[in-house]
């Protein structure tokens, strides 16, 4: 399994993960790109802080990738998650998968953002114009 | 025995900070005789959706059993991506 | 609708792709990133020819995308095609989806790819050591 | 009337060029004449899996009616992305 799994503080470079899952066994890659929405159900975005458990967090993803790895055939998988402050436009996340056949890369692609988000321990809060909310905390 | 805990998201602003310490009785408490100890000392945590225990970085089942030397952390709902 | 449709036989631009689709209303992007395979059914490919009918191609393609800002709320949405020689890890398409939400943008991704490699006039030709073939021409 | 035909992937081969002029008998010819005179003379093109003719850009029904004026073109398989 040849996957990268990264938390940064700074911002993510795409270029970058793109030639990182670029391979010559693969026909092709899906790429998901999160980006911050300038409103929430209408209502102005503000910022989003993101806080992550850094350890648990990687350990989290390592294991959705393995379960997208023995679902499908993939050639590499990575997972780049930003913390701390963004503003509207800005990156939180970057998933990036190839393989031999783009099925398997988009179907992999949206697990492993899918459940990332059910998973592993990364914590948003918006702020609107007037007051903050952890995202999902309450019902 | 005395266990910290590290707390994210609402957990933090909750508890009022990043790490807390909690005194449980003996030296067999497992995850769930640390939320009632929890729960009792921040009544808000049972208005979160819900929340889950970790041990060292791994997502803990209720019984599980915590030791001094475990790394707790308590998770509320995730909202990453 | 805001698309984009380009069809060009000098390399195409990820990052400019990427910026293109990005707006401060999506949530998420969805990219399939097309990449020359070295082999097919285990032969080894030296190089592919892609051939288009470039003003029925743009035509084909514009359906394709109005299709889908018609089956889901999309923000933007691109394709970029190359013609000409490829090599082994060289791309001959990027798709480029935004949406607020990111079920449209994976969704629509995937639709305008399967449909453009049904519908719309571009060829592709593989080069292999012994020997070249027109793909899908034959049963 | 002569209708140019242009003709792109394996058509193109099986033509020996991007360009033909086919000789049409009168001037209501519909893309199903045209195919049976190209079929006559390009046997080879009965073993695509498939083919269509477009006529101005546009994917021509079988009954479509062909004019001089109009660009035709072969669409063998496509195989693009």
């Amino acid at each position: 399994m040849q996957s990268q799994i990264e938390i940064h503080t700074e911002p993510l470079n795409i270029q970058a993960c793109i030639a990182w899952v670029m391979s010559p066994e693969s026909g092709g890659i899906d790429i998901f790109i999160g980006t911050v929405r300038n409103a929430t159900k209408g209502k102005p975005v503000v910022k989003l802080e993101f806080e992550a458990y850094n350890q648990m967090a990687v350990n989290e993803i390592n294991k959705i990738l393995k379960q997208a790895f023995e679902r499908w055939p993939l050639q590499k998988a990575l997972v780049h998650h930003r913390t701390g402050t963004l503003h509207v436009g800005e990156i939180p996340v970057i998933i990036a998968v190839s393989a031999a056949h783009r099925d398997a890369a988009f179907e992999a692609c949206r697990y492993i953002i899918d459940t990332l988000k059910q998973t592993v321990p990364i914590w948003k809060k918006e702020f609107f114009e007037d007051g903050e909310v952890w995202v999902a905390a309450h019902p | 025995m005395e266990i910290t805990v590290l707390a994210f998201g609402i957990a933090k602003d909750i508890f009022g900070g990043q790490l807390i310490t909690v005194e449980l009785g003996d030296s067999t408490a497992t995850t769930a005789d640390l939320k009632v100890s929890l729960e009792a000392r921040y009544p808000k945590l049972k208005q979160l959706a819900s929340y889950m225990v970790a041990v060292n970085n791994e997502y803990a089942e209720d019984g599980g059993v915590i030791t001094e030397l475990d790394e707790v952390a308590i998770i509320p709902p995730v909202s990453g991506g």
